[in-house]
């Protein structure tokens, strides 16, 4: 993504650069030409104006990016919000739980270190997957190894 | 049996305090303070495809994705692509298309992009071959409104509940009773096991409860349970990450996939701001 | 990212620099132009989202004018002091940010039409006192020992601006010509509270040498009290003169002088101050004894030239004091003025 | 060729969309959102916050986040505001155990200290660098590629004689993300190049500084699974190894290895808690 979101145009061709970098005085011992190439790549490129903005242009812009601010200062607060009435609806919880029974709450307060997020949980993406939802899962056999008796 | 009911706790044999032999006895139902103790569930099924955007962070997107090409380092095609290349050929359409949009400021330059693309792979067989097949934002069970199906508003998160055979306070999340000797988690486990069948791919998220909600049974109710006047519910967070609902039609005779704004439908509101803080607006 | 900093580069060179709606008055004023809109979809959008929250946060501001008014009634309520100072802290709050965003609000405050009766307004100025003016103002402060030499270190709310004639003190610290300063000049403290409160404005010298006791003392060159100030008052006139002004004349041969203004707040109201000896002024002891608390300060230096002597003559008419260094005794030259032989024959 | 295609497959779960629709109607999509951010706030953050909850620690309630409505409702509360008493901070003097540093003090728990991506360091060291100062510049074209920002030149702090390196020299490169840049790399990294890496499956269940931040070393091979190099290989004189840091704000490694799961990083011998 970000590297078709970064555009231009070079004037020589890989092989013309190739040509070009022969001659190229080489220092040190090993001089490899692909290493000139990404020199000139790197340091020789034709740079883009900045864009100058000024008077309708800048006014909009100026605009434009303090209701971006205002749009994700919205955004932060409202989820900080939620997220604050979940830890304070789950603080409670845990009082009253302990309040109730000392037995669940110190069950309930055991922790793993070695606990990570299933790998079946899955990243939303843009669109579904055309199987959609599996409805027909059923658990895997349970081997039951034969007991001694 | 023994075997489900042994707390899956860590921590070896500090928590099985429970002998085999109490296990095997019909259990009593915990009850603290005239209160008996249940354990619910918040099943969620999350997201599965990201939000639509609003039309200003759309149109932000675009208009800051300009700004950035103007004042970015050229991209070195010629070091990137061997001449002659699909690929380069590709890039140089694509290109175009992006020059043709830097003109218009209603235009975006990764729709223009998107739309070369696709003329591109329409154009070309061997990339027929490889053609992605993707399934739409708007599912067909959002169009029929099926709210048993968990292919409905992908965008948003669904939760669980189901119905009681009763009149009143029907529906609700999954819950039940937690008996002597037993854990809210294992109870969890146990009650959305017995409640709504095995086939579902369940993830606990932790072994807190994230809520509680606490009422008074109504009069006939009391006589049903000695020794309680009513029930202390707990609730334990879950996922879904595969499988379906299957009701014992014993103690739940139907169930729901809803979204929390859909969620005052069917309980009473009461039991929707006991629970409404722990429940995500998405 | 190339782009923004160009962008703000622009920006911040489009951003004059403060000056009060009094000057401004004069000048001819623009009006604002809002760009075109249905060109850039953004900026149509940016728009829609500023005025949806502006709408919102006016339905808020309505309902805490309802409960505002109905606090007011209820007479008898222990609390009432409480919810009404919150009530009006939250309608000041709703106020602000309803306009902060909307672009001719920002376009005037930038192009210095400062409108110092609208909250927003002082709000800004205030916001770009604290985060721009105050650090270079208190590191001027400090780096000149303007604190600790005449009191200690405190935080300024509010911007002090000194014009003479054609000359202002826009950062503090900076030279001015002995003759540019013989007029009094007009002090502004640039304050944010609607109502008056009463001030204290003086301006101390506290570089004078003190040839008695071999060191410098404080010479108060101005002393005003009762000052009303208030926002859209910022200007000091009025109130009692105790000292009337006196032009800065720092004399020849001591280094440079530091012509200090300080604005100290009266929290106890109207005060009243018998005369006072400007020679030897001690500030800290004059701002104990009469409870001021400093709100702002601002200073500027002067060396000798020659207008100082007609200042001395003109003016103070006095006889111009010159200081130096005393004359080295040279171990080589006699009491005689001869010059003392190297090598004594003994 | 191979580079497109790769490219396109790298792009199909961030926005696959754009096979489906070609053009007409404006179709509704998350056009302009990052896909590991919104499942950040929308999923993990809240589920961090249940595991990583402490009961004894948990902050007081404060008005910091309420909304409007909230704060009316405060406003006019008649309840007289207690005087808050903050009591006389009492330096704890905290002792060092073992030789080991001081860990910093955990802040108290609430909804908006969860743990998160603070920032992602992709480093790389070139050796060769030593012999021939221009050798640096494959890796840093490389890094650039992948990370579509301009690295800095790491130069040598000391020298060491033995590798006949002197201080001053450059030694490597350096490139440090956030933001926007920061969750598509990861996203590039989770998606295409983690899961085609060799003989290798995950981090391990130890790893972490102590402090919640975790790193990964790559060999040099692991470079050419990039899509951007991937197309250009031959292109690179050199292949080097390189790492990346996580930098999270969590306080523990269990902590930052709960986080970096909840983007799908891979952890060995990680058991997944659903239900057999």
């Amino acid at each position: 993504m970000s590297l078709f979101a970064r555009t231009g145009r070079l004037s020589l061709s890989r092989q013309q650069l190739l040509r070009a970098a022969a001659p190229a005085p080489v220092t040190g011992g090993s001089g490899d030409q692909r290493l000139e190439i990404i020199r000139r790549v790197l340091f020789e490129q034709p740079t883009r104006e900045t864009p100058n903005l000024e008077g309708e242009a800048l006014q909009q812009h100026e605009t434009i990016e303090r209701a971006w601010k205002l749009h994700q200062n919205q955004e932060r607060e409202r989820r900080n919000r939620e997220l604050e009435k979940k830890f304070r609806k789950m603080s409670a919880a845990m009082n009253e739980l302990e309040k109730t029974s000392d037995r669940l709450f110190k069950a309930a307060i055991v922790k793993s270190r070695h606990i990570t997020f299933p790998r079946e949980m899955k990243i939303p993406t843009e669109t579904p997957s055309p199987q959609g939802w599996n409805h027909d899962y059923t658990p895997p056999v349970e081997v039951v190894p034969a007991k001694n008796s | 049996m023994i075997a489900r009911t042994l707390p899956r706790m860590l921590g070896k044999g500090a928590h099985l305090s429970r002998s085999f032999a109490t296990s095997i006895q019909a259990r009593a139902p915990l009850v603290s303070s005239n209160y008996r103790i249940a354990s619910g569930i918040v099943l969620s099924r999350t997201p599965q495809i990201t939000r639509d955007s609003t039309p200003f962070e759309k149109a932000y997107f675009d208009y800051s994705e300009k700004l950035e090409r103007q004042s970015a380092i050229p991209l070195p095609a010629d070091f990137y692509f061997k001449k002659g290349s699909l690929a380069e050929r590709r890039w140089k359409e694509d290109e175009a298309a992006r020059m043709k949009a830097m003109a218009d400021p209603k235009l975006s330059l990764s729709e223009a992009v998107k739309e070369t693309q696709v003329k591109q792979e329409d154009a070309d067989v061997t990339t027929q071959m490889n053609k992605f097949e993707t399934g739409s934002r708007l599912s067909e069970a959002d169009k029929k409104n099926d709210i048993k199906s968990l292919n409905r508003a992908l965008q948003r998160t669904l939760y669980l509940i189901v119905k009681k055979p009763r009149d009143q306070h029907a529906w609700q999340f999954p819950q039940g009773a937690v008996e002597e000797g037993e854990y809210l988690h294992d109870a969890a486990e146990r009650e959305l096991e017995e409640e709504c069948g095995k086939n579902m791919d369940v993830w606990f998220v932790g072994r807190q409860p994230v809520g509680h909600y606490a009422y008074k049974f109504p009069e006939d109710h009391v006589a049903k349970y000695p020794g309680a006047t009513g029930a202390k519910v707990f609730f334990m967070k879950a996922h879904v990450f595969a499988g379906q609902c299957n009701p014992d039609n014993k103690e739940v005779v139907d169930f729901a996939w809803v979204t929390k704004d859909e969620l005052p439908n069917y309980v009473s509101p009461e039991y929707f701001n006991a629970v409404k803080d722990m429940l995500s607006d998405l | 990212m190339l782009s923004r900093n160009a962008i703000h580069r622009v920006s911040s060179a489009a951003r004059s620099t403060l000056k009060l709606n009094r000057t401004l008055a004069t000048e001819a004023t623009p009006s604002f132009a809002a760009p075109k809109t249905n060109v850039n979809p953004a900026y149509d959008e940016a728009l829609k989202l500023i005025a949806q929250d502006k709408e919102y946060r006016y339905s808020m501001l309505k309902k805490v004018e309802k409960e505002l008014a109905k606090v007011k009634k209820a007479n008898n309520s222990p609390t009432q002091k409480q919810q009404l100072t919150r009530l009006q802290q939250l309608a000041i709050d709703l106020q602000v940010k309803a306009e902060l965003n909307d672009p001719e609000v920002q376009w005037r405050f930038r192009n210095g039409m400062r409108d110092m009766n609208r909250p927003v307004h002082r709000y800004m100025v205030e916001r770009e006192f604290q985060k721009d003016r105050k650090s270079k103002l208190l590191e001027r402060v400090l780096q000149m020992r303007v604190c600790p030499d005449i009191l200690e270190q405190f935080d300024p709310t509010a911007q002090v601006i000194v014009e003479y004639d054609g000359n202002s003190v826009q950062e503090a610290g900076i030279f001015l010509q002995p003759g540019e300063t013989v007029k009094p000049p007009t002090v502004s403290f640039v304050n944010f509270h609607e109502e008056t409160k009463l001030y204290t404005v003086m301006m101390i010298d506290p570089d004078v040498p003190d040839q008695e006791r071999q060191t410098y003392q404080q010479q108060c060159l101005w002393l005003n009290t009762n000052v009303p100030l208030s926002t859209t008052q910022p200007v000091v006139s009025g109130g009692d003169t105790i000292l009337p002004y006196v032009p800065p004349h720092p004399q020849k041969g001591t280094k440079y002088h530091r012509y200090t203004i300080l604005i100290l707040e009266q929290p106890s109201g109207k005060i009243e101050v018998p005369s006072v000896e400007d020679k030897r002024f001690d500030t800290r002891s004059f701002i104990q004894q009469y409870q001021l608390s400093p709100r702002g300060v601002s200073f500027f230096r002067e060396v000798w030239n020659e207008d100082v002597s007609r200042i001395y003559a003109d003016i103070l008419k006095e006889r111009e004091p010159v200081f130096g260094k005393p004359p080295k005794a040279s171990k080589y030259l006699e009491d005689v003025g001869r010059k003392s032989k190297k090598y004594l024959l003994l | 060729m191979a580079l497109r295609l790769l490219a396109q497959r790298s792009l199909a779960r961030a926005a696959p969309s754009h096979r489906l629709f070609s053009t007409g109607a404006v179709v509704a999509s998350s056009h302009g959102l990052n896909r590991l951010k919104e499942h950040y706030h929308n999923i993990v953050a809240e589920d961090l916050m249940v595991l990583t909850y402490d009961h004894t620690k948990v902050s007081p309630p404060t008005l910091k986040n309420a909304d409007l409505e909230a704060l009316l409702n405060n406003a006019i509360s008649e309840k007289v505001e207690e005087p808050v008493v903050v009591a006389p901070k009492v330096e704890e003097v905290r002792k060092r155990k073992g030789g080991k540093p001081l860990k910093p003090i955990q802040p108290l728990k609430n909804g908006s200290n969860i743990p998160t991506l603070d920032k992602i360091t992709v480093h790389a060291m070139v050796k060769d660098a030593i012999h021939q100062k221009n050798h640096i510049l494959s890796a840093f074209m490389a890094l650039q590629s992948i990370t579509a920002t301009k690295p800095e030149v790491i130069f040598a702090k000391t020298s060491v004689a033995n590798w006949k390196l002197r201080e001053g020299m450059p030694i490597g490169v350096k490139v440090t993300l956030r933001g926007k840049e920061m969750y598509q790399f990861l996203d590039k990294l989770v998606e295409i190049v983690l899961p085609r890496l060799k003989e290798w499956h995950g981090l391990p269940m130890t790893s972490g500084d102590g402090n919640g931040n975790i790193g990964i070393g790559f060999p040099p091979s692991a470079l050419a699974l990039f899509p951007e190099i991937e197309g250009s290989f031959d292109m690179y004189p050199k292949m080097t190894g390189f790492d990346v840091v996580f930098n999270t704000t969590a306080n523990t490694n269990a902590e930052g290895r709960l986080l970096l799961s909840g983007f799908n990083v891979p952890f060995k011998g990680a058991k997944t808690q659903t239900k057999k």
